[in-house]
């Protein structure tokens, strides 16, 4: 049951040095996370500050490696191309600039192009043409070496 | 029926929700944010979906992501809980012009209720009782010292978009009028950017009472009876009960009868809380109406029978009122406890993880809560971790089955208010139901007396 | 009413009784065995005392140091609870003569129900209908033979001291019958010390409804409706509800009727309940009476609004009933499930630790358990860990609740039978409200095959 | 909170080797115990087997001695002596002998003569005169050395 493995999960997690494990499974998903202590400093400006809609840059430590993740910065649909008939914006192994297009997510009949924060090369594509993303939620993994 | 439903919110209100959808066959979405992935309100609902930081303006009241999480999921309808968007007229309207219905009433009468003094001058020409005041706003300062000497002082000053105290002055002489406009105006500015305030008669030591009201979209309404919601600290209820210790059959009824002109006068539907103060020769005055499910409906709900988080769902579904008003039956005593993370004595929230969680149960004993041991209770969001609920045959024994129950509860991990409501239940007056809104400051100023 | 209440039991039932006491302004001591030490009946009494070791026979059925621990700690009643002594006539006995009230009915009531034959007897006489079959126990093999011609195969062959299925034989022919008598005899004699049996008609997939009653020391008695037992395993209830989907309101009068005689029979006193078999044509026929409150007792609680814990210790201290029979006034369906520590195929019990344990919530929804996380259930007991009872307007609304909160209880450590109930709220035939005792056994043979 | 010290105390108690812990403090008393895993052979005869009335004896290891407790096989009330004029049946310091009387627990009105159980010295008597003792209360501790 889940109550028992969340708990083993935040424990397995405050046993390390990471900040997030995750893992799913048969189409159920629990992710724990931590932060650093958070102060009353920290929390004045999250409650007040504006809405940050520029994309969440997440960090793997894997192998030596680092790479970049470009997340979705709002919720709605992933398409790889401008349109049905187009190429893809990108694809695996292209090298990318940092402010070039990456691929669109519609929300509210609106076409938001995803941008690369970061030079690099695309090393993987981790969405589905068409699926639905949510906050948060990985859409390419960048080699920015 | 929808087929599936969105729920706006978070915490044990999210829960509530998916609880009454479930038991309708209703299939459910959770947003959150980030740091509510482990929610209960996201592990019970049949999917979720992430919708921003822990910033609630970016996630729980970010409109184009919830939006667009109910396009993705095919969401038929939005419930907004309390809170968050639950009365904002611009997301009920977005909601509506992008096909999804929201569960709760049309944004006109969100609008019309959001602005006090307009919903003052409606209720007035229906013939409610309202607290004698300024007729609209204030603007002029010798009208404001002219309304002022007739209703007599004290008088208080509000802000027109106010809520939560923010915008209030309490003036008991002419000297003081003029001054306590400006700062009024000053604060109603900076906390709703609008500066429109109004001026009310100000009673001391009142009841806050309200009736709970549920209005189909065919015309037919039903109300609930009322709930008596004085004990508060700062405008934030702690205990509610349902009857009031002081409306009798007659009251009720006159009570009743005033919230269905307040539901016609502004063509209400759907769940809906008129909101009055009683003073102390029992007369009573329309303050508000809240066009939303309430935090201390399940008092309601015991008293009643009736599922209002159900019904909400089934009105907004086009279905009529299954119950006239002459076969609403109240029966026993109900209160409600709201138990939060908080320092009991000085208030100050006190978020982290639950460490130890036991429930009270046994007969007449209801519990609302998503908070579970090794959850977290963050700092971003309010700091209710349960509404501890009883139900039993007469106000002596709701209230000796409360403070049993109150004794079972345990909480680790955070501090509560756990003491705080233990208190509330030994104190003679508050047993004798002799309590008004200022009850609360009374106690805890005593216990900070030397 | 009494100061002071000693609880001789364990568990979940001694915690009921303990909210009660304390929601009444009574005092509690609680018993317990040494492996009891940290139990939660401990916990919330106000004083506790260890009677003995594990085993019950020398410790919650241990009638000496019961009595002792009632004396040195000033109790002047005990409540038994269900199990141990709530059926022990003797116990009742002496607890009179040492001046503790019994808080059940008088030994002779207690003395009686348990003799099989003798309160068939009692009820002919009363006009209350019994099963057909022998008048009194059964020595002789002839008139076994006329009898069981007489009424028609197949016949059982049941204890007079009997319970729990055992000394029981179903014959089908009448070739097996001189055989099985023989064998039931054995069975009693070693199981009950007594080797008398009866013969009954035995009947095929039959319903199992009991009738819930109050009788007061002065002649006054109410019924509450009926329970529908039927969801057996080997005569060990699992879901309960009430009302009984086949019994309508004739029926329902009918069977109170038949209740209030059983009651006058035996110049009852105290809650107790009258069982009945019900055949396929709705005749029912008297079954036998238990002389204690009873594990699914809630479901009563919840549609009458009654506490009958409450009730059987105002009565005990002397008090009349307060409500007549025309003021009972049932609303709406409620069921329980009995979550046991069991294996949810084999029933095999499965003690343990609790490692994680929470409860469903929110409205309709009522948990008595006196499990806790870091909690342990013993072996030597048995293996209930909670009841989960829900309340709703219908039927299907209280099946839909059920399946809602079954799916939030999260209990680990233990193996409990919460999947087979989950199951039986998906079988059509139960949904249907089309079930009898053997509908268990069926549920279970279709996933043991291949 | 109780729960919670209980549950402490379990843990605490499964980390080690010991079998009981026992914390007393501002008239509240708690005692967590652990047997050896419990077999189904070891709860027949539990189940069916006649009730003891034999003083149960406990043993502590503390400094190198071994001492033996003589507790309550009943509940009832407790007297050091025959009657309220006679001696005490034992003092402190006193040698005993095995079946010889210690003290009365009187219950249901019948005086209950409790023995010595083994030879040796009378350390401590841990019960006032005419308290009440509950079942395994301990009620003399003795040096069998």
């Amino acid at each position: 049951m889940d109550l028992k493995e969340i708990k083993d999960l935040i424990e397995l997690l405050n046993e390390t040095a990471l900040t997030e494990i995750e893992v799913e499974e048969s189409g159920r998903r629990i992710r724990v996370r931590k932060d650093a202590p958070v102060t009353a400093e920290q929390i004045a400006p999250l409650l007040s500050g504006p809405a940050q809609e520029a994309p969440v840059q997440a960090k793997e430590e894997g192998e030596g490696q680092n790479f970049t993740f470009i997340t979705s910065p709002i919720v709605g649909t992933f398409y790889k191309a401008a349109s049905p008939d187009a190429n893809p914006y990108v694809a695996i192994d292209d090298r990318v600039k940092k402010g070039q297009t990456l691929c669109i997510v519609e929300a509210m009949k609106l076409m938001n192009e995803i941008e690369a924060d970061v030079d690099g090369k695309v090393v993987a594509i981790l969405v589905e043409d068409g699926a639905s993303v949510e906050y948060g939620e990985a859409l390419y993994k960048i080699d920015p070496a | 029926m929808f087929k599936k439903v969105l729920i706006a919110n978070r915490g044990e209100i999210a829960l509530r929700i998916i609880r009454a959808c479930r038991e309708m066959g209703v299939r459910t979405v959770a947003i959150h944010s980030d740091p509510d992935a482990a929610s209960l309100h996201v592990r019970f609902a049949d999917e979720s979906i992430c919708v921003g930081p822990a910033d609630a303006a970016q996630s729980y009241r970010n409109i184009p992501n919830i939006l667009s999480a109910a396009e993705v999921t095919g969401a038929e309808a939005i419930h907004p809980g309390y809170g968050f968007l639950a009365e904002n007229s611009h997301f009920a309207e977005v909601c509506e012009s992008a096909g999804i219905k929201f569960i709760g009433p049309p944004a006109e009468c969100i609008s019309l209720m959001g602005n006090k003094a307009k919903a003052r001058e409606v209720m007035m020409k229906q013939g409610v009782p309202i607290i004698p005041g300024s007729e609209g706003t204030v603007r002029d300062e010798k009208y404001a010292i002219d309304i002022a000497r007739k209703i007599g002082y004290p008088v208080i000053v509000k802000a027109v978009s106010g809520g939560g105290g923010r915008g209030m002055r309490v003036v008991h002489k002419e000297d003081e009028l003029s001054k306590s406009i400006q700062t009024a105006q000053l604060e109603a500015k900076a906390a709703f950017g609008d500066d429109s305030v109004y001026i009310e008669k100000f009673f001391v030591d009142p009841r806050h009472i309200e009736v709970q009201v549920l209005a189909d979209d065919k015309g037919k309404m039903i109300y609930l009876g009322e709930r008596d919601c004085s004990v508060q600290r700062r405008h934030q209820k702690l205990v509610e009960e349902s009857p009031s210790p002081v409306v009798d059959d007659r009251l009720r009824r006159e009570l009743g009868r005033a919230a269905s002109g307040a539901v016609s006068a502004a063509n209400y539907v759907n769940a809906g809380t008129v909101e009055f103060l009683l003073d102390k020769d029992h007369h009573f005055y329309f303050i508000e109406m809240n066009t939303r499910i309430q935090v201390e409906h399940p008092i309601s709900e015991m008293v009643s029978g009736i599922d209002l988080v159900k019904e909400q769902i089934k009105i907004a579904s086009g279905k009529p009122l299954a119950l006239k008003q002459s076969q609403v039956r109240l029966q026993g005593h109900s209160i409600e406890c709201r138990i939060n993370a908080e320092s009991p004595d000085k208030f100050t929230p006190s978020p982290g993880t639950i460490t130890a969680f036991h429930l009270p149960g046994g007969p007449g004993i209801r519990v609302d809560s998503a908070c579970y041991i090794g959850g977290v209770i963050p700092p971003y969001y309010d700091s209710l971790i349960a509404k501890l609920i009883v139900h039993a045959g007469t106000r002596e024994e709701a209230i000796a089955r409360m403070k049993s129950a109150l004794n079972e509860f345990v909480i680790e991990g955070v501090q509560t208010t756990l003491p705080l409501h233990k208190r509330i239940f030994e104190d003679p007056g508050f047993v004798k139901g002799r309590y008004s809104t200022s009850f609360l400051d009374h106690l805890l100023s005593e216990s900070s007396a030397p």
